[in-house]
């Protein structure tokens, strides 16, 4: 709007020529400065990653080396070799990594599952029960909170007070949606769980266990109910009677309360684990892990005439 | 991510959704909360982030193979910064005003997690194309994320969108009540709480369970 | 040499990339250098041009003027004298510089040629809250009127009064006291030492 | 003397007026990341506060005494991010080696200092003000650190009550972080303008 107040060419070659006698001028130096600057740190950083090196446990290293290295802070501590050192001593951290993303997440639990059983096998989540809604007796019907932990809290929601409640405490901890509940019972996805753990903690009775996987699928004694055989079979129909019919067959099986459990140090799939499988009056031995067969179905009517609704 | 088509298209789409860096990676905040004052520099400082980020994650893939472990983060930060004096260079030199409305944050580009992370994560790692499909992808993440909040913020606070190149061009203008004259939206208040809410949304939208 | 050739080995990348880029960024500086001058320049006359009309030309005094900017710190002012085309001096411009309520403030300030008349100010950078104290940028507003045509000695600063008198009183902004005081200090702190030199180098002789 | 009033005025100014986090948006990735638990956020504090004063004044030499007497204004910002990064690593590694115990207090986040935004912040906002001489610099820069700190701690103090409070699922994480930031940056606005 203002009329040209100042004339183009008197500011323009005063200007430029007196930029141009240090333009030179200021490449020479800028460069000088920089390459200064790049040559002090380079020896100095160099010298420092000699002298100052701090051997590391080789499990952070490794999970580390596999980690985006950006110290963004996202999961929550400081910097990823805090993370590092803090998923290497307790695995259920794993999916915190938000910038590295279920990649990284994955590749951590390759690391960390070598580790874990000092190189043995990968250790994977099983759960000790196998009874979904029909199999179960009920008392009452359970209309509280939805939750394993408030449910667990009310005596007598099902006969059972020992076996899955179905209401997801594990699924919720599950970052990694390798655990579902089907028809009343969590199920794991072993195609998709990492081995993290953090499963474990979110089942208010304790039935996930992690053991390694030295072999796929493994036997797993589905149950933990710790009733004498009678009051087992009126309240479930796929419950473990403690027979100990499996345990005379191999010494894999050991029998206390009741209740049936593999030794997994000593656990080798054999003819005699086979045939304790098969004589198992309740079908409770299955068979879990990647490509693990479907469990035998029993017939509904539990052997005593139990109140159930 | 192997080099194939799909993973292209697969890394562009993700940078724009699936790991969008303001709302879904929760990076780069700095900027977001700072520039979000008027759409017109919300979208320069995702232009400037987008040239920055494609020119550094060229060059930190064409040197992937040749990093130090010690010199890895100086390396980033000796390309981030220098494609962030270029581009701070142009716009003091093509667009005075926005330079001087945006002040110190364009240089504070160069500690801008999106960058740095990207320039680790994904072009430390993966040949030319993928690291540009990612740089491109994430850059106009960031761009949407911020107009976005900046539409909000600018409606709110002075009730019209306004774009000045050379003489001021209203794009809308809201009618004159308190509603849109919300000036604590133009102070960080607002901006914090703005954010806050988006990514809430943001969340609930796509119903992640975290 | 055996060092050298580690040492060389390691972080050849770094020194050949700062080399490169220390280059790059001096020649972007120096392509682009007068283009930025130029903006500068353009905004200081831009608004300076705007309060004195009749000026035509803006010329650097010859020696930069100290004035005592608070704190125990002299600040080099750069006063320009304007000039139509007649050569005649129409008016005095120069950029002064405050703390204000939030962050620093810079104004462009204009004087009559005899520098006794403020011919107004311009806000060149301030980031005071917005919706209250950014209101002393609106060129021509309520606030920035008051200063045309207004002493160039001491000004004071009223809660209440009446803005279209010009006089040493200056009406502050409602909600926004801080910044107008702001702004009211930095000028009577500038706007007199500047005078007062001026006045020694008997510059401000009738022509 | 009055450099010693400007110098308490200008370190509460940094402190409590224009707070880094608050009014300038500064180091608000980490303030969002690691205000999980008080101890976490004081150590993150601490380390801020110490490489902000390092960095804040090598840099503010560099800046005086080689970029402005020879013109080079063009490097500030390689020069600065340099010498951050460098300073910061070295850092790192010296009290990693010599002060184990240390290392694990604070240590853990210099390396998530150098891609925070308040360092290379503070030192360009030192340069924008203009500040001409050393010991403003260092005082302001210590300021910025424990305004830091003091916002970081405030944070973590709120969310670690927050863990109980009923969060809306959407909120929960980042969304109720920021909205809790946004009320304390209204509570600090109180103070704005106090100090200039």
């Amino acid at each position: 709007m203002g009329t040209r107040l100042l004339p183009e060419e008197t500011c323009e070659n005063a200007g430029t020529d007196m930029i141009a006698a240090t333009g030179m001028q200021v490449v020479w130096l800028s460069a000088l400065l920089l390459t200064g600057l790049g040559v002090v740190f380079a020896v100095v950083l160099l010298a420092a990653s000699i002298k100052l090196k701090v051997q590391e446990d080789p499990k952070v290293e490794q999970i580390h080396a596999v980690l985006p290295k950006v110290d963004c802070g996202a999961c929550g501590f400081a910097g990823c070799s805090s993370y590092a050192k803090a998923v290497a001593a307790d695995a259920s951290l794993i999916g915190r990594c938000s910038p590295g993303g279920a990649a990284t997440a994955a590749k951590i639990a390759a690391v960390l599952n070598l580790q874990i059983s000092e190189g043995g096998a990968p250790k994977r989540p099983i759960i000790h029960c196998r009874a979904c809604r029909q199999d179960k007796t009920f008392y009452a019907e359970y209309r509280g909170i939805e939750g394993c932990t408030s449910a667990n809290a009310q005596p007598n929601v099902q006969a059972c007070a020992f076996g899955c409640l179905g209401f997801g405490g594990c699924v919720r901890r599950c970052r990694f949606d390798a655990i579902h509940i089907i028809d009343g019972l969590a199920v794991i996805d072993y195609d998709k769980c990492t081995g993290c753990g953090a499963c474990v903690a979110g089942c208010p009775r304790g039935l996930i266990e992690m053991v390694p996987f030295t072999h796929e699928p493994m036997l797993v004694v589905a149950c933990s109910s710790r009733e004498n055989g009678k009051t087992t079979r009126a309240m479930c129909a796929v419950g473990c009677i403690g027979c100990g019919l499996c345990a005379r067959q191999s010494d894999v099986f050991t029998v206390k309360d009741n209740l049936a459990r593999v030794d997994y140090a000593r656990y080798q799939p054999s003819e005699a684990t086979e045939t304790a499988r098969q004589k198992c009056p309740t079908k409770v031995i299955v068979f879990r892990g990647k490509g693990a067969p479907a469990d035998e179905k029993v017939s509904k009517a539990p052997a005593a005439a139990g109140a159930a609704s | 991510m192997a080099d194939n088509q799909t993973s292209l298209a697969r890394t562009f789409l993700a940078g724009l959704w699936q790991e969008n860096p303001v709302l879904r990676l929760i990076l780069g905040m700095c900027p977001t909360l700072a520039v979000t004052t008027s759409v017109q520099a919300a979208l320069t400082m995702g232009a400037s982030v987008i040239f920055v980020l494609i020119g550094s994650n060229l060059v930190v893939s064409l040197m992937r193979n040749l990093l130090k472990p010690h010199l890895r983060i100086l390396m980033f930060t000796l390309t981030i910064a220098a494609f962030v004096t270029v581009a701070d260079l142009f716009l003091k030199a093509y667009q005075p005003a926005m330079s001087a409305k945006l002040g110190p944050y364009i240089p504070l580009i160069i500690v801008n997690c999106i960058i740095i992370c990207r320039a680790e994560a994904c072009a430390s790692k993966n040949g030319l194309l993928v690291s540009l499909a990612d740089a491109v992808g994430m850059g106009l993440g960031f761009t949407g994320a911020l107009a976005v909040l900046a539409l909000v913020r600018e409606l709110l606070a002075t009730g019209q969108i306004v774009f000045e190149f050379g003489q001021k061009v209203t794009l809308v203008s809201l009618p004159d009540v308190p509603l849109f004259r919300m000036a604590g939206m133009a102070m960080p208040v607002g901006a914090f709480l703005t954010l806050g809410l988006m990514l809430g949304l943001v969340k609930m939208v796509t119903g992640k369970r975290s | 040499m055996s060092k050298l050739r580690f040492f060389w080995e390691q972080s050849w990348l770094l020194l050949v990339s700062s080399l490169v880029f220390g280059v790059l960024l001096a020649i972007a500086d120096t392509a682009w250098a007068p283009r930025i001058a130029r903006n500068e320049v353009e905004k200081f006359t831009r608004l300076a041009g705007g309060m004195l009309p009749e000026a035509k030309r803006f010329e650097p005094l010859a020696s930069k003027i100290p004035v005592d900017a608070g704190k125990g710190k002299t600040v080099q002012v750069e006063v320009y004298r304007a000039v139509d085309d007649s050569g005649r001096r129409v008016g005095w411009a120069f950029v002064c510089e405050g703390s204000g309520f939030a962050d620093k403030i810079k104004l462009v300030v204009a004087a009559d040629a005899g520098f006794e008349k403020l011919a107004g100010f311009g806000v060149l950078s301030s980031n005071e809250t917005p919706g209250f104290g950014d209101k002393i940028t609106i060129p021509g507003g309520f606030y920035q009127k008051q200063f045309v045509g207004a002493p160039a000695g001491t000004l004071t600063l009223v809660k209440t009064g009446d803005a279209e008198r010009i006089d040493g009183e200056i009406v502050a902004i409602s909600g926004a006291t801080v910044t107008s005081q702001a702004v009211v200090d930095i000028l009577n702190r500038y706007v007199s030492a500047v005078r007062a030199a001026l006045q020694e180098q008997g510059l401000l002789t009738k022509e | 003397m009055d450099t010693f009033e400007t110098l308490l005025l200008g370190f509460l100014g940094i402190v409590i007026v224009n707070n880094l986090v608050f009014t300038k948006f500064l180091g608000t990735c980490p303030y969002l990341g690691v205000s999980g638990r008080i101890d976490m956020a004081f150590g993150m504090g601490c380390a801020v506060t110490f490489v902000l004063a390092l960095a804040g004044t090598l840099t503010w030499l560099i800046d005086y005494f080689v970029l402005i007497p020879y013109g080079l204004n063009v490097l500030r910002y390689v020069c600065f991010i340099l010498v951050i990064a460098g300073a910061v690593q070295l850092v790192e590694m010296y009290v990693r080696k010599f002060f184990p115990v240390l290392y694990d207090s604070f240590g853990i986040f210099l390396p998530l200092i150098t891609t925070n935004c308040a360092i290379l912040g503070m030192c360009l906002f030192i340069n924008l003000w203009g500040i001409d001489n050393l010991p403003e610099t260092v005082v302001l820069s210590v300021g910025a650190g424990l305004g830091f700190t003091l916002a970081i701690c405030i944070m973590a103090g709120i969310r670690e009550n927050l863990e109980l409070a009923d969060v809306p699922a959407a909120l929960r994480g980042a969304p109720i972080t920021l909205i809790t930031a946004g009320l304390l940056t209204l509570a600090f606005m109180g103070f704005a303008g106090m100090i200039r």
